[in-house]
């Protein structure tokens, strides 16, 4: 159909079944390229459901690094029935379709090429495998098919599967041997039409691969948590089940026993309850939730922030409002926790940009917050939480730990009568606290989310209520030099600038280089990984005419929150805002903008 | 705009075997009603700390929302203490007492704040274990939002504003033995003897131990017929035993003889007479029962409920150590923690050494 | 002292301790003014506890009809030892200090008249009260020695006792018999040296005095409230216990039976879950909470949102962030409500500011939830809530229901299988529903919070997500036109806009007369009474150079919003905020302003 | 995205008493695993109002959140539902239930969802009996999460991820006599004939009817050993009786006779056999029980007590109707509504007359 080879820059999409064993068999795939020195990136479309619906994995390959999702998908496996149509739709034209012969619909498209495949026939033709076993491995049969026909090589397959398995020899080679069927029936049957093809390359040398949340519990490990109380919900359940994994190896003591308690709470008012009460205590403490759970989190959330208890809540975002889609993504959330609590509220807010800065943030958060005294949220999502991404290999934190203001027996000793929970004695805002357990007479104070003077004592005295709240608002403003700045790259001849943050940054940054490639249009970027904006922000805004916000929510979020704070730069600001559940393309960014710059 | 009001107990000057007057037991003026069945529990909890030899610096104070609530400010200023939301206060304390498993938790609530808005997390830090004292205020009314029905109110109380209650009361004792709590007591805050020694036992169990003490609210539910006014308790409480507490650390039991209780309301005289029942807590203290009527066995939790029921049937008030199980570890037990509070860790404790950080990056793919 | 007489034109406050039962003798004075057909507005500064703190009630008596809080007092009353020294320094120079002369405290000035009350004395001096009594009728010691030292009609204080006391006789004549015995001991034995008194007018002709909650109940009664699930929380409680009062009233059938239900529910989650279930099944639901039952309603309104339930959620604003101070008022919720949910929320919100409004929006409410279902929000607060405050008469509803797009059975026989519960037929974003009990077979759909098709199926489909979402947005639009416009007042050469909302609006008034007179400063003037904001707001907008905001938060919450929604004119917009817990004062918003237009 | 699956139910043609076949009783395809115990409790659904003569517009479904709260879309098409949040179903049932108080509700919820996050809202449900039958798919697991411990887990049960669980479970049947519902069975999925006899009788009573059912979850909690397995249920599950429901409208119930059950999974011939008692029901119809190895009386709230003590000390699933209180007035009833539904009130009823205005303008001051 075509001579052309198309190298190292194309999409795979794998239609199959929710539950239907084939998550396996997709991340080998993944791994296995990314071990052949691919830039790869592989995102799980994934239904509601444990088993039956359709699901979806798309894998891009780019030999350019490219890592964002992408609309248009080269080569479609279609496993599933149920979303046979629409995946032989998907395949951009002169690309390749692969489908499981029992499937027996029609096909109606001429300008790809067809590749049936005997799945069923080749598993039960396989002796080895036990019929219990047959529905999962056939998923194998593509993995090997594929490697065939675009040129994966074997012994990375291989070594994804021993790392799957924890190299247990079995399974490995169980599914070894399917894979090695699907090549070789591949070989001998399956003439190549098509041009899209792999080779080798040295560009992920030295890199790894995990998932946001599993480098959120690895960080905050680092961070010394030692308190977790969570409540399960997708897409952030996997966040403290690292942590239970991981905590174990990294934190027990010589004797085997515990520097941390993890708890399932009954749910999220009591998941957060627990974290302020253990946050209080003097524990570096997170919750993770999502949506739903940031909702119900609210109250303790406001007297966390009112009572000055450092506590870390990540909020893995996925499609609201309400239960919303909970297996997609979004930024939805950013408004919601910007004023999470009646009254009046600050949020410090964290927006890691990428699994490195997930383990990043996962222990400076807890710096933070035990520094300003105040919950501090971290904002995830789904796409950077739940998928395997490839990342620079985690570093060891550069800054001892941060505890903060704490006052102990000796340091009272010292202090005498003369300390005061909320006396502002430092200027910043910022109380000195003691924790339970310290055995000093004067150590004792009494907490409360009512009015208190700066001796801790209740009191409604009007002139006390100011004075605290303003003291909160410093405290608010003390943050800033404590919090991660915006990354900020620039270029000559810039036309515009763009302020984004979190996932979207791969879609962002691929958008950049093609507005410049192929329009010539060069731009600034500004990723912002915080909420209060610091001054790099205002900078920023005033040194650009026009600057590109990119929100992956409907409203615009960040926009609106820029617009709120830097009013008298607020004409400048264009929201770029869309979010359908799945990760953001950089066509998406680029068009956008192109629309806009057009105008 | 603070002013001084009646303190909350009396004076005393002897020092106990921790060294402390009953002085270093004190809290703030209270800023309860006059009469309000909250004070005087707060003067049990004053005395039992201090009969008991408990170091202030070692109990930490919770409570929810409420006037219930708001006690723990007149008692143990030497103690931490958080108040916390309404109906919250058991998932602040399971965090809480995290920081330090050595300090046991006191925490204060009332009948709105555990058995209405609170019910979920006080059934869930009972089917936890966690380790603190539970003393549930219970008055049938929500006092500090000036007498609405709470959920232990009576079936049938009619309130100035409110009209009618149309609901059965929630049992507060019967719920902590279906959330299988491990010493639970029913006590009336009018019988002061009876309640100190309960809450020395409970101070000395390890584990929850819900007290649900009748604490009549003088202003919005103090109606004879009420089964939280103060007449009522008055007239029908009845007693399962007499019940005086016996702390390990004060020697062998045997070497003190049994020293028949004086309960401030009078019994009936026939009524005080019986076996001798002991119960051995985990620290080594004991529980001793004096039968009244008939002797009962508190570590059953079948009599226990069938006690139960049969007093919510004939509308009587039971008071007395309704059930305990001395020998459940309780959560902090069970997460195997190390010795050091986890609060007095350093960060050499807290964080994994440099050479860690390539075994896990080896571990990711 | 003093020669002058001042008429008509002072504040009085009264300094007891909480739960003495001065809350009889405090609206008794207030009523008495009030029927001498003068402007009064009367403010109760509580604690939150319930026997025995400090607690403060002023008066202000306006002949020009000003109802704001003034700081300056000029009359004090001085009942509690506690506050004592307090209530002594803070009488005005010049005024009167009546206390009861049992409290033997230093009196250290001499620059106001002080007027002993021989409380006690004068109560065991009268045989007709019971000695349980005795503590409660001392307060009408004071305002029998302060209607003779002002100028009290003693009939008047009797209609207003007749009035508290429903027209018992016992109770009315033994408070009575006391208020004459202090009226006679002052004629005796106070000779009158302050210039405070008081002349009748007809001012008040025509006026009823009442509180916001109670009209907002009665307004909800006369808008055909069926279902009200509710917990207790101050400032709130009042609203749902005035429905119980008033629907047995005005509401039974003729056979005694009910037309509606009222609960009170275990918690917050559930009042409002009831609602939600409430409004889904066709009826008129409400709740009405305060900030922390705000926090936890957070889940359920999302829910309502997106599952398009009507529900009216009133919430009567106290202090916050968290607990906060639970009777002291503020407007502190705007920007938590604005955004009260996790994901993309639009909020549609109410801003009564008078006590007509609580009543008028208690109805309208229903007709916009209704209408555009969803949930509508109406933010008062505790100043107008839980104060009397003198308005004109409730006014019968001047439009019919407006029961939204609901389809019975007969209408869905027409329709037949066209129906689709999700579908924009009408092109306003709304679409029809039906109601659970409608026995057409077709009349069932289902509800959910997650993804689903116009006509209520199940789906994850992108396009479907962002069609639906889209969809709402457009409700939002369509809202705007049944939405309470803001009230415009204008002046002929006015050199600033001014915009608030809610309570504040009497000390708005105040302040912009004042500055007119004493400085000549002439405002325009919006009051705003819903959002989103209409197009009434960005013409005033547009139409000034520079626009003062009114906040009585801290953080100038509706500034903020505006500076979000209009960033074109945001650097008119200059933010007025501050908030002690106390209702503002005209003073306040003058000076604020005049700082500013001085510089 | 969506697609053929198994139908829940069979296929069925003739009518029932209210002119329907049991196609009219269907849902939409289950999107559960395959073999999920909730599908069966479906299909017993479908049978039970098929058989009791229901007519689905009477009926609204409610749930929560989870694969559990997903089943009321795989029956009765022609009711109305609402998938509510999760652990919040209860409250918004209470309320949905007054639009027309002529109907039933009908709620799915989960171990999950009704006893851990749920179990405050859960628990004033019945004590308010609002009239539904809540329907607990118990499988001591979150499904739909993938696999963590709810707070019905057996203690000690290891899971994968999860590690080995610490805590007793909530034992369902337990809170819900502790809250005095009305009408409390517990059930096993796989014992069909009885799941549906129940069913159909807590359909007819007269507010909440709690049944737990034990409902394996194929994917995540299947484990033999475990009390929520399929093996486990049918190894070990002792009906306390065989039960059989006999409605109203169907005739006096003399005129037929005792039509011996035939459960689906095989009891001791022996068994079967013995006493024969009967529950009138508000409405008229009869629980038909036979006792089987001993007489049981479930309208007894401390026998019922006993048998559920005693089965959670021997680790044995005790199934059947375990209480029932059949004359308690239910939450619509308590509110004495007008006849006409609530929600089909008109203005004229629900706005007062214009003069109604003055005399409220008088009322104030
Ligand atoms: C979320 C929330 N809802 C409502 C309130 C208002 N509130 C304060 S105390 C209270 C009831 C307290 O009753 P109870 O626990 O019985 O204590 P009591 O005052 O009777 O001792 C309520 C409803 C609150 N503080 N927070
Ligand atoms: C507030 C909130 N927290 C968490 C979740 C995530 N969640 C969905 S289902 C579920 C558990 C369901 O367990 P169960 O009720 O036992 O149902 P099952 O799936 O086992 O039938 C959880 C935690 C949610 N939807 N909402
Ligand atoms: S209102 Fe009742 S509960 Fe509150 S302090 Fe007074 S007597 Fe006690
Ligand atoms: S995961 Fe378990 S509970 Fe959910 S559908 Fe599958 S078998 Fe059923
Ligand atoms: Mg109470
Ligand atoms: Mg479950």
């Amino acid at each position: 159909m075509t001579q052309n080879r198309i190298v190292n820059d194309f999409s795979i999409t794998v239609g199959t079944a929710n539950g239907s064993g084939s998550s396996t068999a997709n991340t080998t795939l993944l791994r296995a390229l990314f071990k052949m020195g691919l830039p790869v990136s592989g995102k799980n479309l994934f239904p509601s459901n444990i088993q039956g619906l359709p699901t979806w994995y798309t894998i891009r390959v780019s030999g350019d690094g490219f890592t964002a999702r992408r609309e248009e998908q080269e080569i479609v496996v279609a496993m599933n029935p149920g979303s046979f149509v629409q995946d032989l739709a998907s395949v951009t034209p002169g690309g390749a379709f692969y489908y499981a012969d029992d499937i027996k619909l029609p096909i109606n498209r001429d300008d790809i090429s067809l590749y049936p495949m005997p799945v069923k026939q080749l598993v039960r033709a396989n002796a080895e495998i036990p019929s219990n076993l047959r529905d999962l491995v056939a998923n194998m049969v593509y993995v090997g098919i594929l490697a065939q026909m675009i040129g994966i090589d074997q012994s990375k397959i291989e070594m994804a599967l021993k790392f799957h398995f924890k190299n247990k020899e079995k399974p490995v080679s169980l599914n070894m041997s399917m894979i090695r069927a699907g090549a070789e029936w591949a070989a001998e049957n399956l003439p190549k039409t098509d041009p899209y093809t792999l080779e080798p390359l040295d560009k992920t040398d030295g890199l790894i691969m995990t998932d946001g949340n599993t480098a959120a519990a690895l960080g905050a490990i680092y961070g010394g948590v030692q308190f977790a109380g969570w409540y399960p919900i997708t897409p952030a359940s996997s966040l403290a089940e690292a942590l239970n994994e991981y905590l174990p190896q990294l934190r027990k003591s010589e004797d085997g026993k515990n520097t941390f308690a993890v708890i399932q709470a009954e749910d999220e008012l009591a998941a957060i309850g627990m974290c302020v009460g253990a946050g209080w205590s003097g524990l570096r403490a997170l919750t993770s939730t999502s949506g739903p759970g940031m909702s119900l989190m609210t109250e303790y959330a406001g007297l966390a922030y009112f009572a000055e208890v450092p506590v870390v809540i990540w909020d893995i975002q996925r499609m609201g409002p309400s239960t919303g889609l909970p297996t997609r993504t979004s930024q939805g959330d950013l408004s919601f926790v910007y004023n999470m609590g009646h009254g009046d509220i600050d949020s410090l807010i964290l927006l890691p940009g990428s699994i490195n800065e997930c383990f990043e943030f996962g222990w400076r958060s807890f710096d933070i917050a035990e520094r300003i005294q105040t919950p501090v949220y971290v904002l995830s999502d789904l796409d950077m939480g739940m998928n395997q991404w490839m990342t620079e290999p985690f570093t060891y934190p550069d800054q001892p730990m941060d505890r903060g203001k704490v006052l102990w027996e000796e340091d009272l000793e010292k202090l005498g009568a003369n300390w005061g929970r909320y006396k502002d004695t430092d200027g910043d805002g910022i109380g000195h606290r003691t924790l339970p357990g310290n055995t000093h007479p004067l150590s004792a104070y009494f907490t409360r989310g009512t009015g208190h003077t700066p001796e801790a004592r209740y009191s409604e005295e009007p002139d006390v209520w100011v004075a605290n709240i303003n003291r909160l608002k410093k405290k608010y403003e003390t943050a800033k030099q404590y919090l991660p700045k915006p990354i900020v790259k620039t270029a000559e001849g810039a036309k515009f600038g763009i302020i984004a943050y979190g996932s979207t940054d791969p879609a962002v940054e691929e958008a950049r280089l093609k507005l410049e490639r192929d329009h010539g249009l060069k731009s600034d970027y500004l990723r912002l990984r915080a909420i209060p904006f610091t001054r790099e922000v205002s900078d920023f805004i005033t040194a650009h005419e026009r600057i590109y916000i990119i929100d992956m929510n409907r409203d615009g979020q960040l926009h609106q929150l820029l617009s709120m704070k830097y009013p008298e730069h607020a004409t400048r600001l264009v929201s770029i805002a869309y979010n359908d559940g799945l990760p953001p393309t950089a066509r998406w960014v680029r068009t956008a903008i192109l629309e806009k710059e057009e105008n | 705009m603070s002013q001084p009001l009646p303190m909350a107990g009396a004076p005393a000057q002897q020092v106990n075997s921790a060294g402390l007057s009953k002085n270093d037991y004190r809290g703030n003026p209270t800023t309860l009603c006059q009469g309000c069945g909250h004070n005087s529990i707060s003067n049990q909890i004053i005395a039992a700390c201090y009969e008991a030899n408990v170091v202030p610096e070692k109990v930490i104070k919770f409570s929810g929302i409420g006037c219930s609530s708001k006690s723990p400010t007149y008692f143990l200023n030497r103690s931490f203490g958080f108040n916390s939301l309404h109906g919250r206060m058991p998932s602040l304390a399971t965090g809480a007492l995290f920081g330090d498993h050595r300090l046991k938790g006191l925490g204060i609530s009332g009948d709105g704040d555990s058995a209405s808005i609170g019910m979920g997390q006080f059934k869930h830090a009972m089917r936890r274990n966690v380790n603190m004292v539970y003393i549930i205020e219970n008055n049938g009314v929500y006092g500090l939002t000036k007498g609405q029905f709470s959920a232990t109110a009576d079936k049938g109380l009619t309130l100035k504003k409110q009209g009618v209650n149309m609901y059965l009361p929630v049992d507060i004792c019967m719920e902590a033995l279906a959330s299988r709590a491990t010493f639970v007591a029913r006590l009336f805050a009018g019988n002061a003897k009876q309640t100190k020694e309960v809450l020395k036992a409970a101070l000395s169990h390890n584990g929850i131990a819900v007290l649900d003490i009748i604490s009549p609210c003088v202003t919005f539910n103090n109606l004879e017929s009420s089964y939280y006014s103060y007449s009522f308790g008055k007239e029908k409480e009845g007693p399962l035993h007499d019940i005086s507490f016996h702390q390990a650390s004060e020697g062998p039991q045997s070497t003190i003889s049994y020293v028949p209780p004086k309960p401030e309301i009078k019994l009936e005289a026939d009524m005080i007479d019986g076996e001798i029942r002991e119960v051995a807590l985990h620290d080594g203290s004991t529980i001793i029962l004096k039968a009244l009527e008939k002797d009962y066995d508190p570590t059953s939790r079948f009599e226990a409920m069938r006690v139960l029921e049969e007093a919510a049937a004939n509308n009587w008030l039971v008071t007395g150590l309704v059930y305990v199980a001395p020998e459940s570890p309780s959560l902090t037990d069970v997460h195997n923690l190390v010795e050091t509070p986890l609060n007095r860790l350093t960060e050499k404790d807290l964080r994994p050494a440099p050479e860690t950080i390539k075994t896990i990056n080896d571990l990711m793919f």
